[in-house]
């Protein structure tokens, strides 16, 4: 944790910081959401609280606190109340532990009368060598808060779109763990930062003995695993229970699904846990497939060098430099939450068979292919 | 062992025993409970009894090998098939009783 | 990385985040239900589960499809495979460059063909199909 | 690559065939199970070319050894699943595989019509899965969990159209035949264990390296060697276990040509060579070996001359061959037994799949009096069974010559030879070339004798025609591989024998001097390839110059035609004095002993045993935690044993 | 108290507490997710003993997938909380107690007095990443413990084919024709 207080308290306060990254993002999306659908449905969307209706959201939240909470009379109190508040934590623990910049190196410095650090800050909540198979598991608990939800509610209605909801996001969650398993061949690692720090550099591969360079692309890894991208994207709708995924919540045939008798700020609770899903997923995806946070061609001590003509002080540059290249990854994490959006209001919903049947018998073979045709090119590829 | 130090120094016993102890609360779930699905449950506990011995004893065995943690995976995988496979009998026994007591298997007898 | 931290070192900033996280949650619920009005009168119809307006029926016994119970079964079994090949998947690249690349890809080959007959049977036997 | 991952492939390719087309016996779909099969096969012998290349060059090893896990461990014995190609197991499995694949090829348009492809390529393939573990495996036990295999396939094999009661009867009979061969496989097997405590061929080879010859009868290596010949004899169809070998002609063609004449019949010789370091210690057993094979030679030769049913004869052909390789190995010539083995593997597996495709042509039709002229309508099947016949009958420079050839100069001029021996061997080969002449004349020359208006014989399609093609050539050329010495000679170049070669470390070769010289070998080799060509002019003369011949000498040899006709009555004596006594000796024990001592005993064994049981019974209730109980009960108890509960509570409390 | 025993303490203290709960619990459903809690829990001692790997997959397989498929089969039932909860009898509930007392007793002190001897408590500072350790796991998996690897494969092909025909049967062995 820290060898400190000032490194303790950083360290948590960093935890937390990253959490509200999470839930300031909904205004924002909910925001983009409207005036988005509104966009593409030709309308106008919320233009009247603030400058293009940007309080509007912030008006939503203050009459959610103000509403009456209550539970439907069958309910069972302890799940109910439960269910909104474990929906968060997948999210935030799993985003916590996607590296989200390069680490700053902070030097010796004075303050209160006193001498600090060094100290090596990561810019993520904690590091865990596994992380990737730590990420996985900690979302595979999102089904929980939607069976509490569906169960405590003691509505037939919730209780069917929750049940959908987790028979969706597991058969799901096969494709997914299973793409990742082509990322994981690539690269021979569980730790994000050695994957992202693989992505640096040109496109360089190898077929049948021989190193190609490609100068021109970035060596990401979406150029190694196309197919793995595309079905984990895809996944990633199913298990935030994003349209044309969102079955559990289908208007037409269980009112609102699991959190029909959820109002007010519970309610909220439930959506900041779905864009955090989103979030966690888009930033994997950049992790994975787009060079994470690095910064095409450039390298991260080329950034550092730059800041440290531009500005005096080298604990200062290090933060800019980490800042770029959050900057670097958040540009990409927004380009892939407009993607989200985009699609939400562009495809039509599944049906229920469909929907399984997409993800058992079209998803799960062709990602079983992608990890044979891998085994099969890397072998081919690298071997002596 | 004075108490302070089983405080402070974590070592393989204090595993050991954290073993034992939810062993025997399985144990004891398999021995008391009416409910079928709870008693696989219970199982699945001491299960996980037996895995923290495994891990335990492969981080402190005085050859760092990896071998424990090898089995758990062969644990986990019989638990799992363990828990379809009982839990499909119950939903059998559910379908015709309506009830999911341990009692009823007692039809099952030729 | 030449040194590793111990495991407490990742570990307890995880516990403290979702105590941060349990108590944010909790402070919301208790909050907005002191800040939101109170039911005074025992309001039937509000207490009853929605079910867009129209008076509930047959409340107790809710019908949910096998299929459902079923799907997490192989979920499980096919989620087990899967683990599986992970850390084959990254021993994998090692493996071919000391040369026993072929040895894993056949190790591996036989577990996928168990795999594949196993999703060929299910999608054959219909356990698969909702309708 | 390493010979682990070749040696899985090898195995497992026909295994995993065999499951593939096991799970979908039910499809029809001839073409692709075929395919999957003949594909399985076909990379099994890849991967066994790629094991066997190890063995060439200057410095490769003598044997490629795999050991995969241990099997069982029980007392002394330990038995690991390891698998081995030297030198004799190549040529076996090279064979097998090879011709294997060619005749899964043919069976895909043999078994076009068939009701059940799926399951015969099933069959097929677990056939050879257990072949492959009959010939690769490192010990005794896995020699006999392969040979058990197969024995299990033929008899699926034979009855495979079981819906015919005799076809079904004909499986079991070969069954039950070979149930007596392996007893005495089983005892050969425990007797070896007891007699050197182990199974594996290389210990066993190693351990009586040093052993004395054994003289007399009742040495244990003789009786080792006797027992296993017993297994040999029942799988390899010798006097007097040959019985099933004629009726198993009842399966599918394709099954004939691969299980009853080119791989699983040979099992017994390749046993005998695998062993014959073992065998050539006890001469006496040899002997019998010997003799039974020559026997059988000459006795089966005989007896296919008055066959009708094309299988039948080239049946009773492939029992005068075994014979004949018999012979090799009792008169210590192991090489020359593996060489005809591997000829005639091509030549009868040639010579079956012709006569497939002649059955295929004719619609059914067996009996060779309702063919003749097939020569016009089937011209490569003619061609190449032309070529299988010349092998066989041994004329140079084909395959058979060299082999027979061989087997009769050893017979001759081995340490062990005799020179009755060699006659024996000489009248089986002229038998041998008149039958497959008369087989040649009544079947594709002279005049058609059936309805050329009814049936319309048609040529097989390439899927049948290439395997033709392909073993005739191997039948042509395959004799090279062992041209002898005296013809090496006066060839350019000096070749000289390369099978010999090739096997000279892995056999053992009986002590002592062979007698006979080159200007002997040419004057016996002269002797027996005109006598062969003789008898093959006698057979011509009869049955296409003057075709009422055989009748007017069947009149005047009545008895000795009415014996060669009934097969010498073998079947009817078999049931006679052999089975008939048998049940009814059965029936009597069971009315008076079982039903009075056995009988009465187990009922009061039983009474016994259920009124404890009934007493038990309380504890059993059904309740499932009861039991839970018990076991915990249990375990409760023994780790209180285990600890020394007691003590240590006294220990506590006592100071 | 160290950070690690600290990490300890608070892990056992929530395994046996939920634990205690899925016993417990008349209302089979806060068994359920109390059992969860205890999976949540073993994975993290797991990590706390550099297993990294294999907490991630207890969490995926225990948590994520076995725990669910309970919740959904409880749920599917629409079980109510049970009215008698444990079993009767009171001479074999003594036995029951006494015997799990016993062996957890018995347990517990062949622990107490044997671990002194096995080996010391102190563990070898961890020197791979969990990255390698699993690469070391890996090795393990698909060399030494190859058969048991592709046996276990076979298991689940068979359990996925038995569960699909076992969630076919309509009625009991008491249907009526």
């Amino acid at each position: 944790m820290g060898r400190d207080s000032f490194e303790i308290t950083v360290n948590i306060v960093k935890m937390f910081a990253i959490f509200l990254l999470m839930v300031q993002a909904v205004p924002i999306l909910v925001w983009l959401e409207r005036r988005g659908s509104a966009f593409i449905q030709n309308r106008t969307g919320p233009n009247r609280v603030g400058p293009l209706g940007l309080i509007q959201l912030l008006a939503d939240a203050v009459k959610f606190l103000f509403k009456q909470p209550f539970m439907p009379e069958r309910g069972v109190a302890p799940l109910y109340y439960f269910a909104p508040i474990a929906a968060l934590i997948p999210g935030a623990l799993a985003l916590n532990a996607i590296p989200l910049s390069t680490p700053i190196k902070i030097e010796p410095f004075e303050m209160l009368g006193q001498m600090w650090g060094p100290y090596t800050f990561l810019f993520q909540g904690y590091d865990i060598g596994i992380g990737i198979v730590f990420i996985l598991g900690i979302s595979s608990l999102g089904v929980y808060s939607i069976l509490l939800a569906g169960w405590g509610s003691s509505n037939k209605y919730s209780l069917m779109g929750a049940v959908r909801g987790a028979a969706q996001g597991i058969s799901y969650e096969l494709a997914l763990s299973l793409a990742l398993v082509g990322i994981l061949m690539v690269y021979g690692t569980l730790s994000f930062k050695e994957i992202v720090d693989a992505q640096a550099g040109p496109l360089t591969f190898m077929a049948f003995g021989k190193e190609y360079v490609i100068g021109a692309l970035p060596n990401w890894g979406i150029f190694y695993q196309p197919l793995g991208a595309l079905i984990f994207f895809a996944a990633t709708f199913a298990e935030a229970n994003r349209l044309p995924f969102d079955l559990p919540e289908a208007e037409g045939e269980l009112v609102a699904g699991f959190h029909t008798e959820y109002a007010g700020f519970s309610l909220l609770l439930f959506y900041i846990g779905e864009y955090g899903h989103m979030m966690v997923a888009s930033a994997l995806l950049a992790t994975f497939y787009f060079g994470g946070y690095s910064i095409p061609f450039v390298s991260p001590e080329a950034v550092n060098a730059f800041w440290l003509a531009k500005v005096d002080g080298a604990n200062t540059a290090a933060i800019l430099t980490a800042v770029t290249h959050h900057l670097s990854l958040l540009v990409r994490v927004a380009l892939f939450l407009w993607i989200f959006i985009h699609v939400r209001w562009t495809l039509p919903r599944f049906r229920y068979d469909q929907l399984m049947s997409l993800g058992w018998k079209t998803m799960l073979p062709w990602a079983l292919a992608n990890v044979v045709v891998t085994a099969i090119w890397l072998w081919l590829g690298h071997r002596t | 062992m004075p108490i302070n130090d089983a405080l402070l120094n974590v070592g393989l016993s204090h595993y050991l025993i954290l073993s034992a102890l939810l062993f025997t609360l399985g144990l004891l779930g398999v021995l008391l409970r009416r409910n079928v699905i709870v008693i696989l449950m219970s199982i699945e506990l001491m299960l996980n009894a037996v895995n923290i011995t495994f891990v335990a004893f492969s981080r402190y065995s005085p050859t760092a090998n990896m071998d424990g943690q090898a089995m758990v995976f062969f644990v986990m995988t019989i638990a799992a098939a363990e828990a379809a496979v009982g839990l499909a009998l119950a939903t059998t026994i559910f379908k015709k009783f309506r009830e999911v007591n341990i009692r009823y298997f007692e039809h099952l007898k030729g | 990385m030449n040194s590793v931290l111990p495991a407490s070192a990742s570990l307890i900033p995880v516990l403290i985040l979702t105590l941060i996280l349990l108590a944010f949650g909790t402070v919301i619920i208790v909050g907005t239900s002191l800040l939101g009005p109170k039911n005074k009168k025992n309001n039937r119809a509000q207490m009853m589960p929605y079910e867009c307006g129209i008076p509930g029926i047959d409340t107790t016994d809710s019908k949910i499809s096998i299929k459902f119970y079923l799907t997490a079964i192989l979920f499980i079994l096919f989620d087990i495979e899967i683990i599986f090949m992970y850390p084959w998947a990254i021993k994998f690249m090692d493996s071919i460059k000391d040369g026993t690349g072929g040895y894993m890809l056949g190790a591996m080959g036989l577990f996928v063909v168990l795999f594949v007959v196993g999703l060929v049977w299910e999608v054959k036997s219909k356990a698969l199909d909702w309708n | 690559m390493q010979a682990e991952f070749l040696f899985a492939i090898l195995l497992l390719a026909p295994l995993i065939g065999f499951i593939i087309n096991g799970l979908r016996w039910k499809s029809k779909n001839y073409l692709l199970a075929g395919s999957i099969a003949t594909g399985a096969v076909a990379i099994s012998f890849i991967a066994a070319v790629l094991v066997v290349m190890k063995l060439f060059g200057a410095d490769a090893p003598k044997a490629v050894t795999v050991e995969y896990f241990k099997w069982m461990a029980v007392g002394g014995l330990e038995v690991p699943v390891a698998f081995v190609i030297d030198h004799i197991s190549a040529l076996m499995v090279l064979v097998v595989t090879g011709v294997g694949t060619l005749i899964h090829l043919f069976s895909i348009g043999y078994m076009s019509h068939d009701e059940r492809p799926s399951k015969y390529f099933a069959y097929l393939n677990f056939f050879l899965f257990n072949m492959l573990l009959l010939i690769l495996g490192e010990n005794l036990l896995l020699m006999f969990v392969g040979w058990e295999g197969v024995g299990l396939c033929s008899y699926l094999l034979i009855g495979f159209w079981f819906s015919d009661k005799e076809k079904a009867a004909a499986g079991m009979k070969a069954f039950v035949t070979n149930r007596i061969g392996d007893a005495g496989f089983l005892l050969g097997i425990f007797t070896i264990f007891f007699l050197l405590g182990t199974v594996s061929f290389d210990e066993i080879i190693s351990k009586v390296a040093g052993m004395p010859v054994e003289v007399g009868w009742s040495g244990p290596i003789t009786l080792a060697a006797l027992f296993l010949f017993i297994g040999a004899m029942g799988k390899s169809a010798q006097i007097p276990l040959y019985v099933w070998l004629p009726d198993a002609m009842a399966g599918p063609t394709p099954v004939s040509a691969l299980i009853h004449a080119a791989t699983m019949v040979t099992a017994g010789v390749y046993m005998i060579v695998r062993l014959s370091p073992l065998f050539i210690l006890a001469p006496n057993a040899l002997h019998v070996v010997a003799v039974v094979g020559a026997a059988t030679a000459v006795f089966a030769a005989t007896i296919g001359i008055t066959q009708f049913d094309i299988k039948k004869v080239l049946a009773y052909s492939t029992v005068s061959q075994l014979g004949f390789m018999f012979l090799a190995c009792g008169v210590g010539a192991f090489g020359a037994a593996m060489f005809h083995l591997v000829t005639h593997a091509f030549f009868k597996a040639l010579m079956f799949l012709g006569s497939g495709s002649v059955i295929h042509a004719m619609h059914e039709e067996q009996d060779i009096r309702k063919m003749g002229g097939l020569k016009k309508y089937l011209p490569i099947t003619h061609a190449t069974f032309v070529v299988g016949w010349i092998a066989i009958i041994g004329i140079p420079p084909f395959a058979g010559f060299f082999s027979k050839d061989e087997i009769l100069w050893k017979a001759f001029s081995s340490p062990l030879g005799h020179k009755g021996l060699w006659a024996a061997g000489v009248i089986g080969a002229a038998c041998t070339a008149f039958y497959m002449t008369r087989l040649m004349a009544l079947t594709f020359w002279g005049k058609p004798r059936f309805d050329e208006h009814k049936t319309h014989p048609h040529e097989a399609p390439p899927s049948m025609a290439i395997p033709l093609i392909v073993l005739a050539i191997l039948s042509a050329i395959g004799g090279f591989m062992g041209i002898p010495h005296v013809i090496g000679e006066i060839l350019p170049g000096h070749p000289g024998n390369w099978l010999e070669h090739w096997l000279a470390g892995s056999i053992a070769a009986p002590a002592g001097e062979a007698h006979g010289s080159a200007i002997m070998e040419w004057i016996l080799m002269g002797i027996s390839v005109s006598i062969a060509g003789l008898a093959a002019l006698l057979a011509f003369s009869f049955y296409v110059i003057e075709p009422d011949r055989p009748k007017q000498w069947a009149a005047r040899l009545p008895g000795l035609h009415r014996l060669l006709e009934n097969k010498y009555f073998v079947d009817e004596f078999y049931f006679e004095r052999i089975i008939n006594p048998l049940v009814s000796g059965s029936k009597a024990l069971w009315a008076f002993v079982d039903v009075n001592f056995i009988d009465r005993a187990t009922f009061v064994v039983g009474d016994f045993v259920r009124g404890m049981g009934s007493t038990a019974r309380t504890l059993q209730t059904g309740n499932m935690q009861q039991y839970a109980l018990y076991i915990s009960i249990a375990i409760a108890l023994m780790f209180v044993y285990l600890l020394e509960g007691p003590k240590r509570l006294a220990e506590l409390f006592g100071g | 108290m160290t950070a690690d025993s600290l990490l300890f303490f608070i892990l056992a203290a929530m395994t046996v507490g939920s634990a205690l709960v899925v016993i417990l619990a008349s209302n089979p459903i806060f068994c359920s997710l109390a059992l969860a809690m205890a999976m949540i829990s073993v994975a993290g001692i797991f990590a706390s003993l550099n297993a990294w790997f294999v907490a991630g997959v207890q969490l995926i397989v225990y948590a994520g997938a076995v725990m669910v498929l309970f919740v959904m089969v409880l749920m599917l039932f629409d079980l109510k909380d049970e009215v008698r909860a444990f079993s009767r009898g009171l001479v074999s509930g003594f036995f029951k107690i006494a015997s799990v007392a016993v062996i957890g007793g018995v347990i517990a002190a062949a622990v107490w007095m044997s671990t002194e001897t096995i080996f010391s408590t102190a563990p070898a500072a961890p020197t791979v990443n969990a990255t390698v350790a699993t690469k070391q796991l890996a090795d393990l998996l698909f060399k030494k413990y190859l058969f048991s690897f592709e046996a276990m494969g076979a298991l689940l092909l068979i359990i996925a084919i038995g569960a699909v025909a076992l969630s076919r049967i309509e009625g009991g062995t008491h249907a009526d024709k």
